[in-house]
C-alpha cells in the first residue's frame, strides 16, 4: 500500500468553535450557532432513534395478521409515538435547526445569527418539549395518533394526551423562534454584496420554510391548546355535544400541518439543490426559477390543507376549491425536479455519499410526488384516504424526501462541522442501503392501500391476502433501519480516525467552503466578506467549458491527498 | 456578549459582535418582534377565526350569551388600555429622547394601568364562578339571576363561554407577561444593565404591549358590544 | 416458469359496483400520467449522470444554465395535465357525491368499535349488512360518539361518520357477494376491529331473507329456545359473543347458573342477571370488559328477551368452532389477548362448567 | 429589496407629541362611538321596518353594525399600529411584516367556504342532535329532531331558514 502524497495535507486548525471551551457549561450556555447545531444534533439523532424503536415494533408487530406480541392498546401507542416523536421532533427540526443553524448564517456571511440567546432558547424549549412528550409516553402513552382529532382526543381517549400536547406546544414555540431568527438574520444579516438573487438555495428554502414556520404553528399551537382545555377543563369548542364541529379541529389542525409538510421538506430540497449543484459542478439550472419555485410552494402550501379532509364531511365546494389547488402544487415540484436533474447536464458528476443520497432524493421524492395526484384529485382520493396509500405518500416525501435530504447534507456538511472525512465506502454503503430498504418499506404499502388496508390497523385476520405485502415491508424495514445505523458508527468513527478534510474538501463554491475553515471558528470569518461572485460559479473553479481538461476528470480536494 | 472594541462609551449602545452597525442591530432587532408579533397576531387569529365561525353559525343565540357580560366594565378596560398603550408611546419617544426619569414614569403608568385591567378583569371573573358561568363540568345555563332573557340554547352558551374564558384569559395571560416585561425592563433599565444601552429593548417591550392593547380592540366589540 | 404464485400477490380489491370500474378508470390514468413523467424522469437521471460522470469524455462545450423554452414547458404541460386530471377528478366526486332519488335507505351508526345498521323495514344488524344487488342503496350515517370513516374498498366508497352530523355515501352492487365494511378513521382502542361485512344477494334471495325477518336460514320457530335463537340471529349477537371470548366480548356459552366475576364483585347469572345484561349492559360488566355493548331497552319486546334468555340457557348459543356462522366475522382464535383480559375472561367461564357442551350432550342432560 | 447594508445613515424616527395626542383622542373618539353605535337599535330591520322580512331573509342584515363595529375596530387598530408602533415611519421591510400577520389570518377565512357550502348539500347537517345519535324518523319530512329551547325561537328560526 504505497501511497504517493500528490496534495496538499490540511491540518486541524488549533481554535475552532468546537475546541473554544471545554467545559459543560460553555457547550450547554453557549451562544455559537454552530454549537446549538451540534446540540441539536445530537437531541435530533436521539429522538429519531426513539420513534424509530416504535416504527419497528409497529412494522414488526404487522407481520402476524392477528397481531402477536401487542394489546390493540399498546400498538395504538406505539404507532401515535412514532408518528409524533417523528413529524414534531425529527424531521420538522432536523435540517433548518441542525444543517440550517450551522450553515445559513455561513453561508450569508454572517458571524452569527440574529439573535442568538433565543436560539438558545429554542433549543432548550425543544429538550423540555421533548422530555416532557416522553414523559407522558412513559406515564401512559397516547393513543390518539400524531394527528389528535377530536373528538377522540379531546373526550373519549384516556391517555396523556393533556401532558403530550402541552410538550407539543414547547416544541411549536421552539421552532417559532428559529424561524424569526432565520427571518431576521437572511434580512438583515447578510453581508455586502450578497443580494437575494445571489443567495444560495439553501437560505432560500430556510427563508421560506420561517416564513410557514411563523405564520402556521401559532395556529396549531392554540389548537391544541383548546383541546387541552377541552380535556382538563370540560370547555367545549370542538364538542359535538355542544353543537360544535369536530371537523373544525381537523381545519385548524391541517392549516398548520400540511404547510408542515413543506416545513419538512423544503429545508430539504435546499440541500438538495446545494449538492446536485457541487457535485455535478455546474451552476445549478434554472437558479431563478428554483427560487420562485420555492416561495411558490411555501405560498400555496397555506391553501391547500382541505386535501387531507376531502371526505370527513367537508363541503362539496371545498373540496373541489382544494382538489383545483392542490393539483397546481404539481408545477412547481416539476419545475425543481426537473431543474435538478437538468443540473447534470453537461457536468461533470461525481458519486460521492451526499450524492449518492441526491440521486436518492430525486428517485423517491419523484415517486412521492407522482402519488400526490393520486390523493389531490378529489375523486381519486375516496378510496384511498385514510389507507397505507397515504402512510406510503407521505413516508415516501416525508422519510425518502426529508430524511435523504438531511442525511444527504449531513454527510455533505460533516467535513465543515467537525474538520474530518469520513469512510467514504461505508457512506455510499449506507446511502444504497438506506435507498433500497426504503423502498422494499414503502413501496408494498402503495398496494396494501390500494387492496384498501386503513392505516393504524393492528389486525387484519379478515383480510389474509394483505400479510404478504405486510411482510414485505417489514422486512424492507429492518434493511432501512441497518442504513439508517450505519452512519451512527462511521460518522462516530470518524470523529477520531477521519483525516483532516482541509477547508473545502469538495471543491464546492459558498462561504463556507471558501472563507473559513475546517471546523470554522467561533467567528465564523477571520475576514470580512463582501461577495462579488454569482451563486455555484463551479464554471469559474472547473473551467468545464474547456472540455478537454474534463477528460482526466479533476479529483476533489479530499481524493487528492492519495493517488 | 462583548461589545465591540475596548472602551465601552456608556452613553453609546453596544453593538453586538453579530452585527456590524448600529443601524443594523436595530433594524433586525425590530424585524424579528415583527415577525414574532406576526405569530402573535396568527396565534390569536385562529381563535378570532373560531369565534366568527360560532357567531355566524349560532348569530340568533350570541346576543343572549353576552347580556350576561359587563359592557360598562368592558368599556372601562378598553380606555384603560388605549391610555396604557398611550403611556407606552409615550415612554418609548422618552427613551429615544433620552429622558430616563420620564420614561421609568411613563413604565410605571403603564405597569398601573395593566394592574387596573387585572382588577377589572377579576371583578368580571369572579362572579362567573359563583354563577356557573365558567364552561366547566359544572357549566350551567340559563344563569340563575338572568341579566338578559337567559334564552338560547345551554350547548351554544357553553360554547360561546368557552370562546369567552379562552380568548379574554389568553389575552389576559399576555397582559401578565407584559407587566413582568416591563418590570424586568424598568429594573434593567434602572441598573444600567449592559444589554439596555439604547431605545431598542424599551421599543420591543412597547410593540409587544401595543399588540395586547390591539388584541384588546377587537375582542370588546366582539363580547362585550354584539348588537342584536 | 408457473405464474401460480402471482394469486399470493393480488394487485387490487374487487370492483363490486359500476363506480368502482370508473373510479378504476381514473386511477389508472393518473398512474399512466405519473409512470409517464416518472419514466422521463428517471431515464433523464440515469442517463444524465453516467454521461456526465466525471471523467468521461462526453462533448461538455456551450453548458447551458437556464432554458426558458424548457421550463415553459414543463409548466405549461403540468399544468395542462394537471387541470385535465382535475377536471375528470371533479366530475367524478360530484357525481358520487349527488345522492340518488330512488334509493334503498340504510341507517348507520357508527360507534367504538362496530358499526349498527338499521333498514327501513326495522331489521337491525350490527357488523352485517344484507343488500340486494343491482339496487342503489344510501347510507345516512351518524356516529354516536368519535370519528369513523365507513369505508367499503370493493365499491372504493369512503366517507367519514361524524358526530353530531349525518352524512351520506351510496353504492350501487352490481356483483352478488360478500365484500368488507372497514373502519378507516382511527377511532380508538380497537379501531383494527371495527370490521364488518356487507352482503349482496341477488333480488330473490334477499326479498326472502327480508321477508323472514331477517335470516332466511331460520325455520318457523316452535319452542321458546328456538324463537330465542331466532332473536340471536337477527340481533347479530354472534358477532361479539361467539365461541370464544374475544376482544368484543365474553363467550355466552354455558352462561348460565356460573357465577360471573364483575368489575365490581361477583353475580350469580340467573335469569334476571341475563335480562339486565340484554336491556342494561353497562351496569353489570363482566370484568375487564368495557361498555361497548348496546343497550337493547325499548328494542326489544319483553317477549324476545324471554325467548332470548331460554335460548342462551340451552348453552348451545355459540358458533361451533372452526366453523362460523356465514354471517358472522371470523374470530381470531384464542392467541391473541391482552393478558389481563384473557385470564378474567376465561377464569369466569370456563373453570365452573369445563368446556362449551355439545349439542348430544347437552339433549342427554335435559332428558 | 434593499441591499443589506445602506451606506446611509437611518437614524430612527421619535413621533411627535403632537401625533400621539392626537391619536390617543382618536381612539378614545372611536370606542365611544362604538359603544353608541352597540347599543343603539340601528340594525336593519329598525332602521327600515318596511323591509323587515328582507332583512329576516337575508342574514346579511345582522351583519350591518357587526361591520360598524368591526369597522371601527379596525380603524383603531390600525391609527395604533401606525403610530403608537411607529409604522409609519418604519421602513418597507417592517411595514411588510407589519400587514404579513393580518394578510396570514385572513387566509384562514378560506375554511368559511366549508360552512358556507354545507348547506348547499342535500345532507342536513351540523345540527345539535342532543343526547341521542339514532336516524331520523325515515318517513317523517322534517326529519331531524331538533330540539327547541325555551326562549330560543328566534335563535331556532335564524337556525332553520338558514338550512
Amino acid at each position: 500500500m504505497s501511497q504517493a502524497v500528490i496534495g496538499q495535507r490540511h491540518e486541524i486548525p488549533d481554535l475552532h468553535y468546537l475546541n473554544n471551551g471545554h467545559t459543560i457549561a460553555s457547550w450547554l450556555l453557549t451562544k455559537d450557532h454552530k454549537r446549538i447545531a451540534v446540540l441539536y444534533l445530537i437531541s435530533v439523532s436521539f429522538m429519531f432513534f426513539v420513534g424509530g424503536l416504535a416504527a419497528a415494533l409497529v412494522r414488526l408487530e404487522l407481520t402476524s395478521p392477528h397481531g402477536q406480541l401487542f394489546t390493540s392498546e399498546q400498538y395504538n401507542k406505539l404507532f401515535s409515538a412514532h408518528g409524533i416523536v417523528m413529524v414534531f421532533f425529527f424531521i420538522i427540526p432536523a435540517v433548518p435547526a441542525v444543517l440550517g443553524n450551522f450553515a445559513l448564517p455561513i453561508m450569508i456571511g454572517a458571524k452569527d445569527l440574529a439573535f442568538p440567546r433565543l436560539n438558545l432558547l429554542s433549543w432548550y424549549l425543544y429538550v423540555v418539549g421533548a422530555l416532557i412528550v416522553l414523559t407522558s409516553f412513559i406515564l401512559g402513552g397516547v393513543d390518539a395518533g400524531w394527528t389528535f382529532y377530536t373528538p377522540l382526543s379531546s373526550i373519549y381517549s384516556n391517555t396523556q394526551i393533556s401532558l403530550c400536547l402541552v410538550g407539543l406546544f414547547l416544541a411549536g414555540f421552539s421552532s417559532i423562534f428559529t424561524g424569526v431568527n432565520f427571518i431576521a438574520t437572511v434580512h438583515k444579516m447578510r453581508a455586502p454584496g450578497m443580494t437575494w438573487f445571489k443567495l444560495p438555495h439553501f437560505v432560500w428554502a430556510n427563508y421560506a420554510t420561517s416564513l410557514i414556520i411563523v405564520l402556521g404553528t401559532p395556529v396549531v399551537a392554540i389548537t391544541l391548546v383548546l383541546v387541552i382545555l377541552e380535556r382538563t377543563l370540560k370547555f367545549g369548542i370542538f364538542s359535538p355535544e355542544l353543537g360544535g364541529d369536530p371537523v373544525l379541529f381537523q381545519h385548524m389542525f391541517w392549516f398548520y400541518s400540511h404547510p408542515a409538510v413543506y416545513i419538512m421538506i423544503l429545508p430539504a430540497m435546499g440541500v438538495i439543490s446545494e449538492l446536485v449543484s457541487c457535485f455535478s459542478r455546474r451552476r445549478l439550472f434554472g437558479y431563478e426559477m428554483v427560487a420562485f419555485s420555492t416561495v411558490a410552494i411555501a405560498a400555496i402550501g397555506f391553501l391547500v390543507w382541505g386535501h387531507h379532509m376531502f371526505f370527513s364531511s367537508q363541503s362539496v365546494l371545498q373540496g373541489i376549491i382544494f382538489s383545483l389547488l392542490t393539483l397546481i402544487v404539481a408545477v412547481p415540484s416539476a419545475i425543481k425536479t426537473f431543474n435538478w436533474v437538468l443540473t447534470m447536464y453537461k457536468g461533470s458528476v461525481v458519486f460521492t455519499t451526499p450524492m449518492i443520497y441526491v440521486l436518492g432524493f430525486i428517485g423517491l421524492f419523484l415517486v412521492g410526488g407522482l402519488t400526490g395526484p393520486y390523493l389531490g384529485a378529489v375523486a381519486c382520493d375516496v378510496h384511498l384516504t385514510g389507507t397505507y396509500f397515504v402512510v406510503a405518500h407521505f413516508h415516501f416525501i416525508m422519510v425518502g424526501g426529508a430524511i435523504m435530504g438531511f442525511l444527504g447534507g449531513l454527510h455533505f456538511w460533516w467535513p465543515k462541522m467537525f474538520g474530518r472525512m469520513y469512510s467514504e465506502f461505508w457512506g455510499r454503503l449506507s446511502a444504497l442501503v438506506v435507498f433500497i430498504g426504503f423502498n422494499f418499506t414503502f413501496f408494498p404499502q402503495f398496494i396494501l392501500g390500494y387492496l384498501g388496508m386503513p392505516r393504524r390497523y393492528h389486525y387484519y385476520y379478515f383480510a389474509p391476502e394483505w400479510q404478504i405485502y405486510n411482510i414485505l415491508s417489514s422486512a424492507g424495514a429492518s434493511v432501512l433501519a441497518i442504513g439508517y445505523l450505519m452512519p451512527v458508527f462511521y460518522l462516530t468513527a470518524s470523529l477520531i480516525k477521519g483525516k483532516p478534510a482541509g477547508p473545502n474538501p469538495w471543491g464546492a463554491t459558498g462561504l463556507e467552503w471558501n472563507k473559513t475553515s475546517s471546523p470554522p471558528d467561533t467567528h465564523n470569518f477571520h475576514e470580512k466578506i463582501v461577495v462579488t461572485e454569482p451563486p455555484y460559479n463551479y464554471d469559474a473553479i472547473s473551467d468545464n467549458r474547456d472540455y478537454r481538461k474534463m477528460w482526466g476528470g479533476e479529483p476533489l480536494e479530499w481524493e487528492k491527498e492519495t493517488v | 456578549m462583548a461589545a465591540h472594541g475596548a472602551a465601552i462609551d456608556p452613553n453609546e449602545p453596544v453593538v453586538y459582535e453579530q452585527y456590524e452597525t448600529i443601524e443594523q442591530q436595530q433594524e433586525t432587532y425590530l424585524v424579528g418582534m415583527w415577525s414574532f408579533l406576526v405569530t402573535e397576531v396568527m396565534m390569536f387569529g385562529a381563535l378570532f377565526l373560531v369565534y366568527s365561525l360560532y357567531r355566524w353559525k349560532f348569530r340568533g343565540e350570541f346576543f343572549m350569551f353576552h347580556e350576561e357580560l359587563s359592557w360598562q366594565w368592558g368599556g372601562l378596560n378598553t380606555m384603560n388600555l388605549l391610555f396604557s398603550s398611550f403611556l407606552m408611546a409615550k415612554a418609548v419617544q422618552a427613551t429615544q429622547l433620552k429622558r430616563a426619569k420620564a420614561q421609568m414614569w411613563y413604565l410605571a403608568g403603564t405597569i398601573v394601568c395593566a394592574f387596573i385591567f387585572l382588577i377589572i378583569k377579576a371583578i368580571e371573573w369572579i362572579p362567573k364562578f359563583e354563577h356557573h358561568l365558567v364552561p366547566t363540568a359544572s357549566f350551567h345555563w340559563p344563569p340563575h339571576e338572568p341579566h338578559g332573557s337567559g334564552g338560547g340554547s345551554p350547548e351554544h352558551a357553553k360554547i360561546f363561554y368557552s370562546l369567552y374564558f379562552t380568548m379574554t384569559g389568553l389575552h389576559g395571560l399576555h397582559v401578565v407577561i407584559g407587566i413582568i416585561a416591563i418590570t424586568i425592563l424598568m429594573v434593567m433599565t434602572k441598573l444600567k444593565a449592559k444589554a439596555i444601552t439604547d431605545y431598542i429593548p424599551t421599543e420591543m417591550v412597547g410593540l409587544y404591549w401595543h399588540f395586547v392593547d390591539l388584541v384588546w380592540i377587537f375582542l370588546y366589540p366582539l363580547f362585550y358590544l354584539i348588537p342584536r | 416458469m408457473n405464474l401460480n404464485v402471482l394469486k399470493y400477490f393480488p394487485l387490487m380489491p374487487e370492483q363490486a359496483s359500476d363506480e368502482a370500474m370508473s373510479y378504476d378508470h381514473l386511477y389508472w390514468f393518473i398512474s399512466g400520467l405519473a409512470l409517464f413523467f416518472g419514466v422521463i424522469v428517471v431515464i433523464m437521471t440515469i442517463w444524465l449522470a453516467i454521461k456526465y460522470r466525471r471523467g468521461s469524455t462526453a462533448d461538455r462545450r456551450n453548458p447551458i444554465d437556464h432554458h426558458k423554452g424548457f421550463e415553459a414547458l414543463i409548466v405549461s404541460s403540468t399544468m395542462i395535465l394537471a387541470m385535465f386530471t382535475f377536471w375528470w377528478s371533479m366530475n367524478e366526486y360530484v357525481r358520487y357525491r349527488t345522492m340518488p332519488t330512488k334509493a334503498k335507505e340504510i341507517f348507520v351508526i357508527g360507534k367504538q368499535w362496530m358499526w349498527h345498521l338499521q333498514h327501513m323495514n326495522g331489521i337491525r344488524e350490527n357488523n352485517e349488512l344484507h343488500v340486494p344487488v343491482d339496487t342503489p342503496i344510501k347510507f345516512t350515517m351518524i356516529s354516536q360518539d368519535v370519528l369513523h370513516a365507513f369505508y367499503l374498498p370493493e365499491f372504493r366508497a369512503q366517507y367519514h361518520v361524524v358526530p353530531g352530523r349525518y352524512t351520506e355515501l351510496y353504492i350501487k352492487p352490481n356483483k352478488t357477494g360478500r365484500f368488507r365494511i372497514l373502519c378507516a378513521m382511527h377511532c380508538g382502542t380497537q379501531h383494527s376491529e371495527m370490521v364488518g361485512w356487507i352482503y349482496v344477494m341477488s333480488k330473490k334471495e334477499f326479498a326472502a331473507w327480508e321477508a323472514n325477518g331477517g335470516n332466511k336460514y331460520l325455520p318457523i320457530p316452535t319452542t321458546m329456545a328456538e324463537a330465542g335463537k331466532r332473536v340471536w340471529d337477527t340481533k347479530g349477537c354472534n358477532n361479539c359473543h361467539s365461541g370464544a371470548d374475544t376482544f368484543r366480548g365474553p363467550s355466552l356459552a354455558g352462561i348460565y347458573g356460573t357465577t360471573r366475576q364483575l368489575d365490581d364483585g361477583t353475580a350469580v347469572a340467573d335469569t334476571s342477571y341475563l335480562r339486565d345484561s340484554i336491556l342494561t349492559p353497562w351496569r353489570r360488566l363482566t370484568k375487564g370488559y368495557e361498555a361497548t355493548m348496546p343497550a337493547y331497552q325499548g328494542q326489544m319486546t319483553e317477549e324476545d328477551v324471554l325467548n332470548l334468555i331460554e335460548y342462551i340457557k340451552t348453552g348451545t348459543n355459540t358458533a361451533e368452532p372452526g366453523k362460523l356462522s356465514p354471517y358472522s366475522v371470523p374470530s381470531p382464535g384464542g392467541t391473541r389477548f391482552g393478558p389481563t383480559r384473557v385470564k378474567s375472561a376465561t377464569d369466569l367461564s370456563n373453570e365452573n362448567d369445563s368446556a362449551p357442551m355439545t349439542q348430544a350432550e347437552q339433549g342427554a342432560e335435559r332428558r | 429589496m434593499a441591499e443589506a447594508h445602506a451606506e446611509e445613515h437611518h437614524g430612527h424616527h421619535v413621533t411627535s407629541n403632537r401625533v400621539l395626542n392626537t391619536t390617543f383622542l382618536q381612539l378614545f373618539a372611536a370606542m365611544v362611538i362604538t359603544i353608541l353605535a352597540a347599543r343603539a337599535p340601528i340594525d336593519g330591520p329598525a332602521l327600515f321596518p318596511g323591509f323587515k322580512d328582507f332583512f329576516l331573509k337575508w342574514e346579511y342584515a345582522w351583519g350591518a353594525t357587526n361591520a360598524i363595529a368591526l369597522g371601527i375596530a379596525a380603524f383603531k387598530a390600525v391609527q395604533v399600529i401606525r403610530f403608537f408602533m411607529g409604522v409609519q415611519y418604519a421602513s418597507g421591510l417592517i411595514k411588510l411584516y407589519a400587514v404579513m400577520g393580518f394578510v396570514g389570518f385572513t387566509w384562514l377565512y378560506i375554511l368559511f367556504w366549508d360552512y358556507v357550502g354545507r348547506p348547499w348539500e342535500p345532507v342536513r347537517g351540523w345540527e345539535t342532535v342532543p343526547g341521542t345519535a339514532l336516524p331520523r324518523d325515515p318517513d317523517s319530512d322534517a326529519g331531524v329532531p331538533y330540539k327547541l329551547y325555551p326562549g330560543k325561537e328566534e335563535g331556532a328560526s335564524a337556525e332553520m331558514s338558514h338550512e
